[in-house]
């Protein structure tokens, strides 16, 4: 069940640059349990869409099932969402992606959605380097079926029933950087100080954005002994760097400095300024971001903040060739060869 | 080499027989084996070939079958009037094949072992591989010309014309005109052998007609990819699979030729090998969801994967084009042969109640057609249409009507709402019934800023695409699936009717490829004086005329090219028919069903039930 | 406090009314809610309880529904004489639920708003929270015994006997023993508050009988997983997703019961919680090839997912048990409604021509029974079984006869052959139908050093087990696979008869959980003269009784609760039926099908069709 | 078509350990092209069966489908096999293991079985460490279907039509080590030597090891320019150790020494004799693996050999905890609770 929410807007609410208030970038009334970690990146998406005065039409919410996967339709009301099947979202979003290469896409999922039933076709999407902000809300276990291990579940971690998992956990994070994912963040629902612009970040980032999100669940797996409880992540968090979007799109000659501040330009001219706070870690470089998380998870820590970045590849509308012109919008005049063409068709067969 | 000797029940005639090629796969045969029924095509004769090949790569054994058929019959038939047999791993096997007074090509640069030698077959040797070890240099010519040389001695032996061949040369050849000569050269290699060494040209042969026309000679797969680039496709996802693999390299092929922007060289297009067809479909759906004509072709095991998502696309009411090049199953089956097997689970795929539209063509330009028109009934009716043809259908060439396009002819896009549209509307509502056809109107992301936007989703939901559990919404919403498939109906493409009115209680019912078979055994049945109606099927959900020849027929014969007759329960259900009224007349070997088989099923039930005399019969089985 | 007034319509009677609890999910209310019906069982009341929850975690609302039928009847029924609202979410709906003359409790903590007030029904407010806030001071139990307080007005309304209720409580805190005196202090301030404020008991209440004996109260997916350990399952895969999910879940905890080996603490069983359905089901299927029982429970989504490893089983014929707990689909669907709605995608699915064994059990006790015989009819008949239940069946619980296992029962494990038995052998062919059953002999990995040994595919093969693409082989095959369907028409369970010969034109035929329903039904319309033979159909294929069956009878009215008639069109393709013949009556809207929903549909068919006088319509309508 | 080979025999073949020729390790007559790789590695799998006296009717043989999932039928004919459906050789093996855990269990499979649609189950077997070995017959094509790339294709590689792959590569082998496969090793059809030793010591660990062996595709990708051929990968080798199976089954009290020459023991008291040719490479350390991997590739080198191990885990029947006879093997007695249990179960429920 939906609520619709009151209709009423507060008439000085403050506008962002293209007049829209931040109610304008809500959506339904969230069913999710009070205190999910879930809302809090739905109000992070929300926040970061009002901050960078995104057209709400021009972005596409895209989901598989899952309680994460039912956020979309609790954030950005006025976005198109497809709320698709279980672990199957990155392909719908290369094919929603591939018809219009203009909106913002935004591919919301859950651990179990992505590291077990979803795996494929989170690896290929990867590959692909689909221009998209890839979102796992990370609880360790299957919210929606009432709170199973999950296969980032870390060894070790205690269910709220008591079992221990006995299995290594998938991390997501660095097998994304593993593969080459061209943007890997990690960060947890709790800090939207980091979450947000971190958000930012992946919208302007042209090619494939990972965040992985520890979202803790309070109804199954918040408890003592659980490693994705609130208390636990608050207390195991480490971070690679503080984050800055700067918005001039200024050509920068100096493209990255050695040093604890370092600026790096994405493809539309926007400029990440990274405070590094981790030693040793390079952001463009894939080793170095594998070792840092390794590092950290040895040390129990996990490590939030932009980890890896590459604006060397083009996006899969790149790496294909496509037309400027979106493929949705094209008519009959540059898709259809024609009669007379045909006939020539027909010719070469007799 | 093997004495003539006298032969009984010798074929005799013009235009009128088969020719079957026995070789090994990966040799190079199959360029050499089309230039043979080209050449057969190209002097206005009605061909068909037909590759029968195995599962693997290279090495093993592979045939060609060549119909020829003056009276223009296109399907497969038994009984080999010449085989030309140049694979030592099958030639036993295919000596046996050769029907009695029938003839053998071999290459006798190796003598025959004696148990071969059959008394009632004419044995013609030909030295292949000497000729070509005398006249080539090269290994892989050697290999390569051994084919060419048997096309040569066909050609004196069943009357090909040579200048044909050379013009067929010289085409297959344009761009590499110096490969042109020794491939000449390994033609009369063969011409002059035989004409030295036999009499010729055999009882059977060609002679020049007229009965080509216009039409054209093309494979099925390639037919459906351009129907797809006409149809307006733009994005196509798809996973490598036998037979349906050709279907989008074909598209890819036409699609660089007619889809780039010439003015940037950029691509009208985009295709994703997808990691499998789980996603292959995912993306069809998103892209269809977000406004781009989509498609994707797999056979039965992807359509097996898909079931998941093709439930979406019913309940979420979302477009998709999926083609369906059916081959033989179960499982993995026989993944190089043709079946009509996969209705059942097209029509009624993915758990709940479901219900597909399918199409079925006949040939190339059904293809075509069908598959262009697939793509405005998938975005009219908003959901999955499956376009089901089969290997037979999609590999094979075969003689067709050449392909049409109506100059003025529009996509249609069925109710999609423009920004001004939703400006002019009260509250939108996704899944409201507003014209009563059961269809109600799509919005694509990005139309307006603030109306029309929406989450579509595989769960329940009310006419306004708000989630809901309600009993009765949910039922409504159900009710109106039913209704849009009524409107389907007037929607999906005609039947062929093979007759005004009535004019048999009996009647046949087919579809697909099974077309070419079906209309020789009417043929063969009415020369017999047995003359019965017929009607071929294009489409699921049943035509209104499907319908009405049912009822109107006392009898029904429902051909098909599968073990449980999956085509009878469709009718069966659909329509409510009486299941006493079809008589299934069914063929799943794997092999294309035969005008005989046909022929003989009704031949057998209409004198078990009393209406053929025994004397009739007995010159039909 | 509402004032109160004189009522029309009042229920009355006892032993026989429905109670409604609107609850918030995720407030512990499942608990009392149980505690409530299972002490009407422990008073040998008949009783059904039937839980209406909402497809998320948290702060939606949710439904208990429990009949109490002196008759017996344990289906669904509308018409609700007593609400116990304690939602403020669903409240106005909840009160437009009960039906005139009803009675509503709420938590009167708070005045009802005006606009909530009906004329017709009767309000009995009770100050929980008041109450609660006043004796407690935990939060949680606040909130937990607020549900406990409505439990113990009802004792007073319904005349609960205290002594059962406190029972339960010790049993339910059995270890835990220091909770059961704040719960009987809870149950105490409902029962008390009632006695001073109402007039009780209510004119609908409950009286001890003797109706239940040695029944059992039990939810069907327990009941399958019991199946499963008794059964010998040793290998489970599984995916969560409901309705399924406590299948494998109950199974755990039995297994830790009763399969744990006592000598060394290991476990004689394996669990994996598979990455997907696709898994789950490659893993049933690895291990029954290699010799070890095992199953995969799941619903819709699962089944669409495992379509193309089915085609797999079936191909290549190996033993696997599938349950299905089917929900509302298609797609997503609706995941906590019922539906009986995958039947056509579970008896054909896959590509090609497959057909799969299905079963469909009706109680908790058919769970167990059909649950552990499909272990022994997928060896038997060495391919794919599929357990059909349902959300209702597998998530509510049941009145139940008791579960019943025979002494000396051995597990049937089919034509597996020994090391002896292949020493004895002369070639072994995997595919061979020796016994001309269509059934033929598997070995299995392991077993003898040289003999024995084969690959099993998916692809074509002869007879032993050699891959081939011979047209004549694969025939044979296929033709074999349906030879061992016609076998599994007498392995299958046999239908359950309702009268011995036959006693009218008219039958029933209905499966699974539509059976409290329609046997209800079938005494409404025998009250009302009009009689009628009824079968519950057990299994796919047909047992030859279910052929007999609608041989016998000129109209019968096949109940089933999906919207296309999908047992319908399996009967009519199956024994080749005329549709006419087979009258659906359908519910679709994802709650379980009524007694009255069934009694009016056949009424309507009778009336239309002059079978039923107009007076005697009147009165069933 | 498969070809049944003659019966006859050399009477004196030699015999292995428990009496078997070599000859009895052979399948049926191959279908693969002549010169296809994967006839070289089922070769290979035939020695190294014969070289440990493995009775054959004690393995068991599971693969997808492509020509390397054929191959099963191709050596061990005395062996059952079970060449299932396409991506899915994984699960049909957990299962076939948790069955019986006596058996020798072979996974073959193919890069487009593994990488494309089987990627979820990969993923998923090596968290299980389910005890297998798993061995990717890896030509960056799909060969059974004609030659498209395959994910392992190399970026920049050239298919034999001409066309360019633009995608980067999955490399199996660093996903396998980065997921926490507890034996990673990386071979050439074209080096037996190599690849015998390797395959025997995958046999013996206990747990899940993946062999990726690039395997040339003579048909499809054995042209110029494609990384995948013999001639570039012959040019192309990285070489981490060679190695020795030392059969002894002694207690050895120092597991690892550095230097050189290193010496591994394996659960069942089986040693690996590792002869280092890669620096600052530690078989038993994972980062150390992922960076000679990585450092490799960036060489445009294919590291071969042992990449990673790992003794530490229990396999997934310890895991779970599984009774030591095979479960395929308990009959009624142990696993039915029987009559008067069950009428104690209801009167549970009454
Ligand atoms: C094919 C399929 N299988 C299973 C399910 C049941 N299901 C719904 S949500 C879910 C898991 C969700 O877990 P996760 O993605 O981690 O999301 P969370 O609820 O934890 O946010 C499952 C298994 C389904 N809907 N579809
Ligand atoms: C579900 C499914 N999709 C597609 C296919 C077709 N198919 C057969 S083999 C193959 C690819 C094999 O590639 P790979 O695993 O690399 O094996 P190779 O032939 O290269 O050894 C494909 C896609 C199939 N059999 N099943
Ligand atoms: S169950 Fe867990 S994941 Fe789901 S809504 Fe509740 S807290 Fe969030
Ligand atoms: S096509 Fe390639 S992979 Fe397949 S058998 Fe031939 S060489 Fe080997
Ligand atoms: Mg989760
Ligand atoms: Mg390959």
């Amino acid at each position: 069940m939906t609520y619709i929410k009151p209709l009423f807007r507060h008439p000085k609410l403050p506008k962002n640059k293209i007049g829209y208030t931040l109610k304008e970038y809500e959506g339904a009334l969230s069913t999710l349990c009070a205190g999910c970690g879930h809302d809090s990146i739905s109000a992070a998406i929300v926040q970061a869409c009002y901050d960078l005065s995104i057209e709400p039409h021009r972005v596409a919410k895209i989901s598989g099932i899952g309680c994460s996967s039912k956020t979309p339709a609790y954030f950005l009301g006025n976005s198109h969402g497809f709320n698709s099947v279980h672990g199957r979202m990155p392909s719908v979003a290369t094919g929603a992606n591939l018809a219009n290469k203009e909106l913002v896409y935004f591919g919301v999922s859950g651990d179990g959605d992505t590291a077990s039933i979803g795996m494929g076709q989170f690896v290929h999407a990867i590959r692909r380097n689909l221009n998209m902000v890839y979102l796992v809300m990370n609880n360790g276990c299957y919210g929606l079926t009432k709170g199973q291990d999950s296969a980032t579940a870390d060894k070790g971690s205690k269910s709220k029933a008591g079992s221990v998992n006995p299995f290594l956990p998938v991390d997501l994070a660095s097998m994304a950087v593993e593969l080459g994912a061209t943007f890997v963040a990690q960060s947890f629902s709790g800090d939207k100080g980091q979450l947000v612009p971190l958000i930012k970040a992946a919208i302007h980032h042209q090619g494939f954005a990972f965040i992985n999100v520890i979202s803790p669940c309070v109804t199954f797996n918040n408890n003592l002994g659980s490693t994705k409880s609130y208390d636990f992540v608050r207390g195991h968090l480490g971070v690679t760097s503080q984050l800055d979007l700067v918005m001039e799109k200024e050509a920068i000659s100096v493209d990255y400095e050695k040093g604890s501040v370092v600026r790096v330009a994405l493809h539309d001219g926007t400029e990440l300024e990274l405070s590094k706070l981790a030693n040793e870690w390079d952001p463009k470089n894939r080793i170095s971001a594998i070792n840092a998380i390794e590092n950290a998870r040895e040390n129990e820590q996990v490590l939030t903040g932009l980890l890896y970045l590459n604006t060397d590849y083009g996006d899969l509308h790149e790496i294909l060739d496509t037309t400027d012109t979106p493929l949705n919008q094209l008519d009959e005049a540059s898709l259809c060869p024609g009669t007379v063409t045909l006939e020539e068709i027909n010719r070469g067969l007799q | 080499m093997i004495q003539k000797m006298p032969k009984k029940n010798s074929t005799s005639g013009v235009n009128d027989f088969i020719v079957r090629f026995a070789n090994v796969n990966g040799t190079g045969s199959a360029s050499a084996n089309f230039l043979f029924a080209k050449s057969i095509f190209r002097m206005g004769i009605p061909v068909t070939p037909k590759n029968i090949f195995p599962s693997n790569i290279q090495g093993l054994p592979t045939w060609y079958e060549v119909r020829v058929s003056e009276k223009g019959y296109l399907g497969r038939r038994e009984g080999i009037d010449l085989m030309v047999a140049v694979n030592a791993q099958s030639l036993a096997q295919d000596i046996q094949n050769v029907k009695p007074g029938g003839y053998l090509i071999y290459d006798s640069t190796k003598r025959l072992p004696g148990e071969l030698v059959r008394p009632d077959i004419h044995y013609m040797g030909i030295p292949m591989m000497e000729l070509c070890n005398e006249h080539f240099t090269n290994p892989r010519q050697r290999q390569l010309f051994k084919n060419i040389i048997y096309v040569g001695a066909l050609a004196v032996f069943l009357r090909i014309e040579f200048e044909v061949l050379v013009q067929l040369l010289n085409e297959q050849f344009a761009g590499k005109e110096k490969l042109v000569p020794p491939n000449i050269q390994a033609l009369k290699l063969g011409m002059d052998y035989v004409k030295e060494h036999f009499e010729y040209p055999l009882p059977f042969h060609l002679e020049r007609r007229d009965l080509i026309g216009d039409k054209i000679m093309v494979d099925g797969n390639s037919a459906c990819a351009l129907g797809a680039i006409y149809g307006g496709a733009t994005v196509v996802a798809w996973y490598p699979i036998t037979p349906s693999t050709s279907v989008a390299e074909a598209f890819e092929k036409f699609a660089e030729k007619y889809r780039v922007d010439k003015a940037t060289g950029k691509k009208n297009y985009a295709i994703v090998q997808a990691e499998d067809e789980l996603a292959a479909i995912g993306m069809v759906i998103g892209a269809n969801w977000n406004g781009a004509r989509s498609f994707t072709a797999t056979s039965g095991p992807g359509v097996s994967l898909m079931n998941e998502f093709m439930g979406l696309a019913y309940f979420a009411e979302v477009p998709a084009v999926l083609i369906d090049v059916q081959r033989a199953g179960p499982s993995t089956g026989m993944p190089t042969r043709t079946q009509q097997s996969d209705l059942l689970l097209a029509a009624y795929a993915s758990h709940g109640d479901t219900k597909h539209i399918l199409l079925f063509p006949s040939t190339p330009k059904e293809c075509f057609e069908l598959s262009a028109q697939s793509f405005d009934l998938a975005e009219e009716l908003q959901t999955l249409v499956v376009l089901m043809t089969d290997l037979d259908l999609g590999m094979n060439d075969h003689v067709s009507d050449p392909f049409v396009w109506q100059k003025d002819r529009k996509y249609r896009r069925g109710k999609v709402l423009s920004a001004d549209e939703l400006d002019g509307l009260g509250r939108y509502g996704r899944y409201l019934d507003t014209d009563g056809d059961g269809i109600p109107y799509r919005t694509i992301a990005g139309t307006h800023p603030t109306k029309g936007a929406f989450t579509t989703r595989g769960t329940s939901r009310d006419e306004y695409a708000v989630y809901t559990e309600d009993n009765k919404a949910y039922q409504r919403n159900m009710e109106r699936l039913v209704k849009k498939w009524e409107t389907a109906k007037s929607l999906v493409p005609a039947p062929k009717e093979y007759q005004e009115g009535k004019s048999s209680e009996f009647g046949m019912l087919f579809f697909g490829t099974s077309i070419f078979s079906a209309e020789e055994a009417k043929d063969i049945l009415t020369g017999k004086g047995i003359s019965l109606d017929a009607l071929r099927i294009k489409a699921f959900p049943f035509h209104e005329k499907v319908r009405s020849f049912v009822e109107d027929h006392q009898v029904l014969f429902v051909i098909e090219q599968n073990r449980d007759g999956q085509m009878r329960t469709l009718l069966i259900n659909e329509l409510e028919v009486a299941p006493s009224k079809l008589i299934p007349v069914l063929n799943f070997d794997g092999m294309p069903i035969t005008a005989d088989t046909i022929a003989k099923a009704i031949a057998d039930y209409l004198y078990q039930e009393n209406h053929l005399h025994h004397d009739l019969y007995q010159t039909l089985v």
